[in-house]
């Protein structure tokens, strides 16, 4: 078994300790060897960090099965690759899983031991998504994280929790949906699944309407999980209603494969016709972009807030996505790694005040900087880093997001710049409202403010945060291999 | 030889199964439901030897055909009355409308 | 050569209607009279297109065992029930609509079907014919059909019997 | 015919069926004279074992057909018999510790009526001739039929029997109707000599091969509850006990299944059967396509409105009927193998899931929704089990019903052309699915248990589920064990 | 030394950083420590520019962001005009960190205070020595952060919260501005690199057209920050900020950044006229516009940032006539005087605890140093003769006179003539009268001192015009001249200003003019002066109104539309459902029935589509 197979199931190590070494009584334990879990995958993820950094090529193939019809055979091999992009990702998913752990820790009290088996069977989906090196290996595992989700919003989420969690279902399935007709139409003709075969099959094939069509569904189906307006209000549910740790994993790292997805099957597959979608794109990106702005702009919930700023976030992504150039993907994919970041330590912090206050109406609260002044800088932190403040990683993202579009799409950019002005009014409102203002209208006066214990998991985001905002050569030397085969279609 | 085109048998049968299909499918006793259907093995029995007379290579398996048929048929129409008999004695009735406690 | 004809217009005309009275007649017991008649009918027809044994066959069991058998089932069960007009009148509309239709379009199709040669030696050694036939080619349907007899047989004593112990 | 020429023929390549048929009469003979009801039943077992060894030998054994080509033994009755066996066998373990009173009382019949529908169905699977393939389809209905009625004293077997045997006569009429014309075309009932007559038939003729391929095709619909004969499953499948459902839903519809392949595609494939150079398939076939949409929309949506967990196992298995009408529709090479693949995994699951359904409906005398309630409290093995057939059933990955369902998939988009509005019915179908087994999962984990006394699991049981679970991860993650096995 | 310059930010940030982590531990430390390091960037500064009498020009960069084949760079530039900054930077902020001491003695989260204004050093001293565009975004951003921060330090305050967040917003709106112009920029040139983007300005590679375009959008960035018209608004308000805060930030440094931006890509504007008319008359009208409110405002710190409004104005004014000298000049001077009247103010502040000026008339007198001080700076602010104020203002009439426009001259001059009335109102207002509030605390050394310092660097920093000229152009080049006015410019400029001076000690001191009188004759002059001329609401109207109405649009949309289609496509799911159920009668003839229509419906089909009919 190779590292990166080691790397897929070591979810399965956690699970099992759970499942052999726990009783359902004993809390404690559970939360000990969850935390154990948690790091084993986050441990290896780095070994393989510093694997790849020593030009190690980490792939593994196993043929695993195959159909002969006709002329034409059909192979689907259990494929493993890393490039860049999918290690960011990785190592992205083993650090908030890590995170999200420490969260539930305070913040799971009803059978935690299922909780986190659900949350170690989804880890070990995400880390499938993003080391497989075929389409249908990846589709494997993005459809295998449907089920523990839909248990980590339906029983330990909030008030219309299971609600929320049919919503997930259907809309992923949905998505899912029209993404496997989409793989199955392309492997139907190309026979292989694996990415660089099937871009060079359509490079030699060039069957445009065939690429558009096939584009149009990965459009789709990725919309849904990015999400793209209108295909977004299951995002907005799961927010709100879903328990904040597992938020910390939706926003941080599972809405990421839709953006993966986009740029993986998009322009990793079909450079040429890809660009087609340039404008469509450009103008999803902006709608979402201003649509998610303005919504936030009125919400009463906090985390209706970081919900349409999520939408709104995402919008960037396909701004990016829509330049179709090297800044584009790559504020693109630095927008995807750094919201990951940032909506994890939003929703960490969110997860902390419903323990103070068991609310996250803005109405409810205000002037909490008083009592607790270190969580309410942290939100401050995390929602300068939303608005893309430079010296954290949101600015970084966006500029080159933004330099992306405004080579080909320069008024789409400019339009685009207006959302980002909104970004800071939402982003203030909500923060301000509850953290400035007359102490004495906090209800929770004697709120207690963020342990110590507690400020760990926030500290690591924002040291994460301020890392990529800093220096942002950490990550795009990792990416630079893996741009240029998007951009181009050839190397890698 | 004979002046009764082919298509008169198929016609009859065709006749006699649409009769059995509209007995099965309106009668009320259950009994005349299933001798309905049994009208409609008949016609299909009158096809078999008709075409083992006068089809595109007429031979002696239609018959043969029919009479596993006919075979067959007595055997459903046994069991069935068997069914119905059992049904019978926890309801009382042989209306077919009055058996819909299943449904939905 | 007429004669046929005229043979096969009574037959024809005798099962026709026997199965329409069936339709038409209230009392079941009538229903199942008039088929007995088409049974019949059909036998007769089966003669004309030389099929002397299946005829025979046709006697003994449709008019035969069927009938009675499902004469019993009436005696066992309300004998003296009546066919009232179907309730459910919109259904059975749509079911004649049906089967009109469906009439209608087989009709259509099979109208004009050119059918070629009839058999000639069909009624020579009829039921050897038949009994070769079954014994070379057909020995496994005829092995399953004593199964199904004999699941069915089971299965009508197990269904139908009445156990001592339960008379409630 | 001499004796010669009859034993020149390899019966031993019948053992299997001749297991089968002589287990039933032992099974009924002991029932007779000392009724023993355990020992009929472990009866069963070891003869459907020894049947399954018996054919274990066959395989890879070059095809072979007895009786002027009335039976065969080829690749794809081996590979069908094997599912009907197994079916019956995991169904057979399910029923071994019943505490079903009702049951108990015709436990003896129950063997032999269930032994001799499988005979049945073996049969319907080995047959190229329509005359052994109907007698062969007969003894497995009818059997079905007293199977289903077999608690006399239950009032919704008696209906939901009643209900079957009317369908499945008017089904068969329906069935033999479109048979007659096509024996009338071809003058044979020999499947492959019907196939040769179809490729010269004449031009004048073809409203008979369309009516007859039609008329037959829907009349087996029945079989396969798809529609439009597809009412009578809900109702027979709440009238019947627990194993009798999965049995139907299982190896009989394996058994329809079958059935249409041998008598469609044997017959009606072969070129050209009509004017324009398409075959009465390629011509024809197009209305189970839109059988298929209906069908797949029908049990999906409807099922969402049950709450009692039999009815919605009889929807759910006529949208999985819908699902494997597609690869009827898109015929390819690899039809066949997808349709027996999805059957394997068909069977695992659903029997899987019978077998919890079965063990709770005993434990609570109640076919409610909420029998699931707490589950995964009172059982947590239990209630993963039943997560992983559901998973299966709704086809999430690592399941055998992922691998299934894309299966079918590839067959219908790599067809030419492509069926991509199938295609996309199933797939769309099956989300809206999601939602009704997710519901199970619900009840399973986040209602309140509804009793707290443990659930009594009989060992037998276990063993099944066990089964089921096992076939259903390891074709799952590893579909090329079933599929090169398939392809010998 | 030079090579050392990039260390000068660090320093800021370690405080910064050690301030932010300690939390409350730090208590009366946090200032000293502070004081410390932004002590040793300034010390730095003065080695930086004391090499650069040699050496005009320096940068050293390192790579920071690769994108593909692109790289873009973080470093430091050093060569004079951002010498010069430095210095000013470094030097008020030092002052002010000392002058906090004092003046935050007594809040508990002075460590915070203490925290935000190291970060706001950093990110000033970080910005003016940017090489390239990226970094002075990025910076421009992070002053933007500081001064968010400490405008609303007193955050309990609800005036305060709305306050900060208007400065972040409407700053936004110009980064917004300043963002597009350097990716179109970006795009145009394949650099951000200040010295590489004049260069390829020299070689003519942009479209005149792509120039004013880049050139406006940049400015627009400038007018944010700088609180030009229409941007201002939030200028004013962020006087809730501690007054040391507004000294540093809100009058020295930041709101500076926006001229010296403009200063700093003052070869770009110069490829442009019409960019160059639009910074000139958008100067000169947030002059006049902010001068004339100033004349009404009643709290003594608003007076003093409407006043900064206008000087500022002034040097858009400046620059935007081609007296690059003469904007950098003014830039200079104003740093340090109007850094003198907010610590001046704050002193008074500080010790009456009120800062309306009609409420505490006359208390000032009270405070010596405070009142000489104040006198000094409103004397220069108003270019009373040989004060720093009127050599650089002078250097402005000049640059206009120099580049003919005279009108703009003209609203110049009444701009000067408006300034000196509304200093010496506040002046002798304050200072002068009956002053019948004792001070409630004397004001310590460590305020008094800085105030000392810089009202001599207002005195005398008028005389380096010159030399500062020649400081400019060793680096930059033909453009940095200072434009000397004739004679009668001087006398006309310096009538002016004791004109204003003379109109004022009428009005407030002699009060020989009844100001309530004038009140009534021009009171709807006089309501639209005291609202601001209802900007405020005009935006609260315009512009916030519809972006609410245009959220509460798409609520809706959300509401009904997008959940109406998903109700649609559910319900029409589970009316197939029910429909389906509903057949499912439980009647067996029913079952039979619709198979039977299935048959027959699939029978007819093909009888007609084969036409056997």
């Amino acid at each position: 078994m190779g590292l990166l197979s080691l790397l897929l199931f070591s979810p399965m190590i956690g699970l099992l300790l759970i499942s052999i070494l726990t009783k359902n009584s004993d809390h404690k334990s559970i939360h000990r060897y969850a935390v154990l879990g948690g790091i084993i995958p986050l441990v290896i993820s780095w070994v393989a960090y510093i694997q790849f950094q020593g030009h190690n090529q980490l792939a593994e193939r196993v043929s695993w099965f195959s159909y002969q019809g006709g002329q034409q055979s059909f192979v689907i091999d259990y494929e493993l690759a890393l490039n860049g992009f999918r290690l960011a990702l990785i190592l992205l998913t083993t650090l908030i899983v890590m995170l999200a752990i420490l969260a539930s820790v305070k913040q799971i009290t009803k059978n935690p031991r299922l909780f986190y088996q659900w949350l170690f069977v989804l880890e070990l989906g995400i880390l499938g998504v993003f080391a497989s090196d075929n389409m249908f290996l990846f589709f494997f595992f993005f459809e295998l994280t449907l089920i523990p989700m839909f248990f980590l919003i339906g029983k330990w989420g909030h008030v219309e929790r299971e609600e929320a969690a049919y919503k997930y279902v259907i809309y992923n399935g949905l998505g899912s949906a029209v993404l496997l007709i989409a793989i199955v139409a392309v492997f139907a003709q190309a026979g292989t699944t694996n990415f660089e075969a099937v871009q060079a099959y359509m490079a030699q094939r060039d069957d445009m309407a065939f690429q558009v069509g096939v584009l149009i569904a990965f459009l789709v189906a990725f919309g849904v999980k990015l999400p793209i307006i209108p295909l977004h209000s299951w995002m907005v549910s799961v927010h709100v209603y879903a328990p904040p740790a597992v938020v910390m994993i939706h926003a941080g790292v599972l809405l990421k494969i839709g953006a993966y997805g986009l740029l993986q099957f998009g322009s990793g597959m079909f450079p040429d016709a890809f660009p087609v979608f340039a404008v469509t794109i450009a103008v999803l990106g902006l709608i979402n972009l201003l649509y998610g702005a303005f919504l936030a702009l009125i919400q009463d919930d906090l985390r209706k807030v970081f919900a349409y700023a999520s939408v709104s976030h995402m919008g960037i992504i396909l701004l990016g996505i829509a330049g179709m150039n090297t800044a584009g993907y790559q504020g693109a994919i630095f927008q995807t790694i750094s919201h990951g970041l940032i909506s994890a330590l939003l929703f960490y912090l969110v997860g902390i005040l419903i323990l103070r206050t068991g609310t996250t109406n803005l109405k409810k609260l205000g002037g909490m900087w008083t009592a607790a002044p270190v969580l309410s800088g942290l939100f401050l932190t995390g929602a300068l880093a939303g608005l893309g403040l430079p010296g954290m990683s949101g600015f970084v993202s966006e500029f080159m997001a933004f330099v992306g579009v405004f080579e080909q799409l320069p008024l789409f950019g400019a339009v685009g710049v207006i959302g980002i002005i909104l970004t800071v009014v939402y982003f203030l409102r909500a923060i301000l409202n509850m953290t400035f203002g007359d102490p004495r209208k906090n209800k929770y006066e004697k709120m207690a403010d963020i342990g110590k214990g507690e400020l760990f998991p926030a500290g690591v985001l924002v040291a994460f945060i301020i890392l990529i905002g800093v220096y942002p050569d950490s990550l795009s030397q990792l990416l630079q291999i893996t741009l240029e085969t998007l951009v181009t279609g050839m190397g890698g | 030889m004979s002046a009764v085109p082919a298509q008169g048998y198929l016609i009859l049968a065709l006749i006699l199964f649409c009769i059995g299909l509209f007995g099965a499918l309106t009668k009320r006793n259950t009994i005349i439901v299933l001798i309905s259907i049994e009208l409609m093995l008949n016609a299909v029995n009158l096809n078999l030897v008709a075409f083992s007379k006068y089809g595109i290579h007429p031979n002696i398996t239609g018959q043969v055909f029919s009479l596993f048929s006919i075979t067959i048929a007595a055997a459903e129409a046994a069991v069935g009355i068997a069914i119905l008999l059992a049904l019978y004695r926890n309801r009382r009735s042989v209306q077919i409308n009055e058996m819909d406690t299943l449904k939905h | 050569m007429s004669g046929e004809i005229i043979a096969f217009v009574l037959l024809s005309a005798a099962s026709v209607i026997g199965a329409l009275a069936m339709l038409y007649v209230s009392k079941v017991v009538h229903m199942l009279l008039s088929l007995v008649l088409t049974f019949f009918s059909l036998a007769g027809i089966y003669v004309l297109l030389s099929a002397e044994f299946v005829a025979v066959v046709q006697v003994l069991i449709y008019s035969g065992a069927i009938s009675i058998m499902m004469i019993f089932g009436i005696m066992l069960t309300k004998h003296h029930d009546q066919e009232k007009h179907p309730q459910n009148i919109g259904r059975s509309l749509l079911a004649g609509g049906g089967v009109i239709v469906f009439f209608a379009a087989v009709y259509g199709a099979i109208r004009k079907v050119p059918f070629g040669e009839q058999a000639t030696g069909l009624h020579e050694a009829n039921t050897e014919q038949i009994g070769i036939k079954i014994f070379s080619y057909y020995v496994i349907p005829f092995e399953v059909v004593s199964v199904i007899l004999l699941a069915a047989l089971v299965g009508a004593v197990v269904l139908a019997k009445r156990e001592g112990d339960d008379q409630s | 015919m001499d004796l010669e020429t009859l034993l020149s023929f390899q019966w031993g390549m019948m053992a299997p069926e001749f297991t089968i048929l002589i287990t039933g009469v032992i099974v009924s003979l002991q029932d007779l004279f000392y009724g023993k009801k355990r020992l009929s039943n472990w009866l069963a077992i070891i003869g459907i074992l020894l049947a399954m060894v018996f054919l274990s030998a066959q395989y890879q054994h070059v095809p072979v057909s007895i009786l002027y080509d009335t039976y065969v033994f080829d690749q794809v009755s081996f590979f069908f018999k094997y599912i009907l066996l197994m079916g019956t066998l995991l169904i057979l373990l399910m029923t071994s510790t019943s505490r079903d009173e009702e049951t108990e009382k015709v436990r003896g019949d129950f063997h032999y009526l269930l032994l001799a529908a499988l005979l049945g169905g073996m049969i319907v699977v080995s047959s190229a001739d329509i005359i052994t393939l109907y007698a062969g389809l007969e003894l497995l209905s009818i059997s079905s039929y007293i199977l289903v009625g077999l608690r006399k004293y239950n009032r919704n077997a008696n209906e939901g029997a009643m209900k079957y045997i009317i369908t499945g006569s008017l089904a068969s009429a329906v069935t033999l109707f479109g048979l007659s014309y096509i024996y009338g075309l071809t003058g044979t009932t020999n499947l492959y000599d019907i196939s040769r007559e179809m490729s010269v038939i004449d031009t004048q003729l073809e409203p008979l091969a369309v009516l007859g391929f039609v008329i037959t095709f829907v009349g087996l619909t029945f079989k396969i509850s798809t529609v439009p004969f597809h009412m009578w499953t809900p109702d027979v499948y709440q009238g019947a006990a627990t194993p009798i459902t999965a049995f139907l839903s299982v190896v009989s519809k394996a058994a329809g299944f079958l059935l249409l392949i041998r008598i469609f595609v044997a017959a009606f494939t072969t070129e050209p059967g009509l004017s324009d150079d398409l075959t009465v398939y390629e011509y024809a076939i197009g209305f189970a396509g839109v059988l298929a949409a209906i069908t797949m929309i029908i049990g999906n949506t409807v099922a969402l409105r049950q709450r009692n967990m039999k009815r919605l196992f009889a929807y759910s298995s006529i949208a999985h009927a819908g699902y494997l009408l597609i690869p009827l529709v898109a015929l390819s090479a690899f039809s066949l193998e997808t349709i027996w693949f999805y059957l394997l995994a068909y069977m695992w699951m659903n029997i899987g899931a019978f077998a919890i359904i079965h063990v709770l409906i005993q434990n609570h005398q109640t076919e409610d929704i909420s029998m699931f309630s707490g589950l995964y409290q009172r059982s947590p093995v239990l209630a993963l089990m039943m997560t992983l057939f559901l998973a299966s059933l709704a086809g999430i990955p690592a399941t055998a019903g992922f691998i299934g369902k894309f299966n079918i998939f590839l067959g219908a988009l790599s067809a030419d052309p492509a069926h991509y509005v199938l295609a996309a019915i199933m797939i769309g179908t099956t989300v809206i699915s999601y939602v009704y087994y997710f519901n199970i999962l619900v009840q399973m984990y986040s209602r309140p248990k509804a009793e707290s006394s443990p659930i009594q699991v009989p060992k037998a049981l276990w063993l099944t589920i066990a089964i089921c679970a096992a076939g259903t991860l390891v074709f799952g993650l590893f579909p090329n064990l079933a599929l090169q096995f398939f392809s010998w | 030394m030079i090579s050392f310059a990039w260390l000068i930010p660090l320093f800021p940030l370690i405080s910064f950083m050690v301030l932010i982590l300690s939390g409350k531990k730090l208590k009366n430390a946090s200032g000293y420590l502070a004081i410390l390091l932004t002590g040793i960037s300034f010390l730095l500064t003065i080695g930086v520019l004391l090499d650069l009498r040699t050496i005009t020009e320096f940068e050293v960069i390192w790579p920071w962001l690769t994108v593909g084949e692109i790289e873009f760079q973080a470093g430091a530039l050093i060569n004079p005009l951002n010498g010069l900054m430095l210095f000013v930077v470094s030097f008020v902020s030092l002052l002010i960190h000392i002058y906090s001491l004092g003046y935050m003695g007594e809040d508990d989260r002075k460590s915070s205070y203490f925290a935000y204004l190291s970060l706001f050093t950093f990110a000033m001293l970080g910005l003016v020595m940017s090489p390239n565009l990226l970094q002075f975004y990025m910076f421009w951003e992070l002053v933007g952060l500081g001064s968010f921060l400490l405008i609303g330090f007193y955050l309990y305050k609800e005036s305060a919260k709305k306050a900060a967040r208007k400065a972040f917003i409407m700053t936004r709106i110009g980064d917004a501005g300043l963002l597009i112009g350097l990716i179109l920029l970006f795009w145009q040139t394949k650099t951000l690199s200040f010295l590489e983007i004049f260069q390829a300005i020299e070689q003519q590679k942009l479209a005149p057209g792509m120039i004013t375009l880049i050139a406006i959008l940049l400015f627009i960035g400038a007018v944010g920050k700088s609180g030009q018209f229409p941007l201002h608004t939030w200028l004013p308000d962020a006087m809730e900020g501690p007054t040391p805060v507004s000294a540093l930030i809100h009058a020295a440094t930041m709101v500076a950044a926006g001229v010296y931006l403009v200063a700093a890509t003052y070869p770009l504007f110069l490829a442009s006229e019409w960019a160059l008319i639009i910074v000139s008359v958008i100067g000169a009208f947030t002059a006049i516009f902010a001068a004339t409110i100033g004349l009404v405002q009643d709290d003594l710190k608003r007076v003093l940032a409407y006043s900064t409004v206008s000087q500022l104005g002034y040097m858009m004014l400046a620059l935007g006539a081609g007296g690059y000298v003469a904007g950098v000049f003014h830039l200079t001077t104003h740093a340090f005087f109007k850094a003198l009247l907010f610590l001046a103010a704050g002193s008074v502040i500080f010790a009456l605890k009120n800062q309306h000026i009609k409420q505490i008339a006359g208390s000032g007198k009270h405070l010596a140093v405070t009142k000489w001080t104040f006198l000094i700076g409103t004397l220069a602010i108003s270019g009373f003769p040989l004060l720093s104020g009127s050599f650089s203002k002078e250097a402005i009439f000049a640059a206009l006179l120099e580049d003919g426009q005279y009108g703009l001259l003209a609203v110049a001059l009444f701009t000067a003539f408006l300034t000196s009335v509304y200093m010496f109102r506040l002046y002798f207002l304050v200072f002068h009268g009956k002053g019948e509030d004792k001070p409630e605390r004397t004001v310590p050394l460590c305020m008094n001192g800085p105030m000392v310092i810089l009202a001599v660097f207002a005195v005398i920093a008028g005389f380096f015009g010159s030399q500062l000229a020649d400081w400019l152009a060793g680096g930059q080049g033909s453009f940095a001249v200072l434009h000397h006015s004739p004679t009668w410019l001087i006398f006309l400029a310096t009538l002016v200003s004791l004109g204003g001076i003379v109109l004022a000690y009428y009005i407030y001191l002699r009060k020989q003019i009844n100001q309530e009188e004038w009140k009534e004759t021009f009171s709807s002059t006089y309501t639209i002066l005291y609202n601001k001329y209802f900007i405020d609401e005009f935006y609260e109207n315009t512009i916030l109104y519809s972006t609410r109405a245009i959220s509460y649009l798409i609520f809706y949309i959300e509401k009904y539309v997008v959940e109406t289609a998903m109700a649609f496509v559910s319900g029409t799911i589970k009316a197939i459902g029910t429909r389906g159920s509903r057949l499912q009668t439980g009647q067996v003839q029913t079952y039979g029935t619709v198979a039977l229509l299935g048959l027959a419906a699939i029978v007819l089909f093909f009888v007609v589509k084969g036409g056997y009919m």
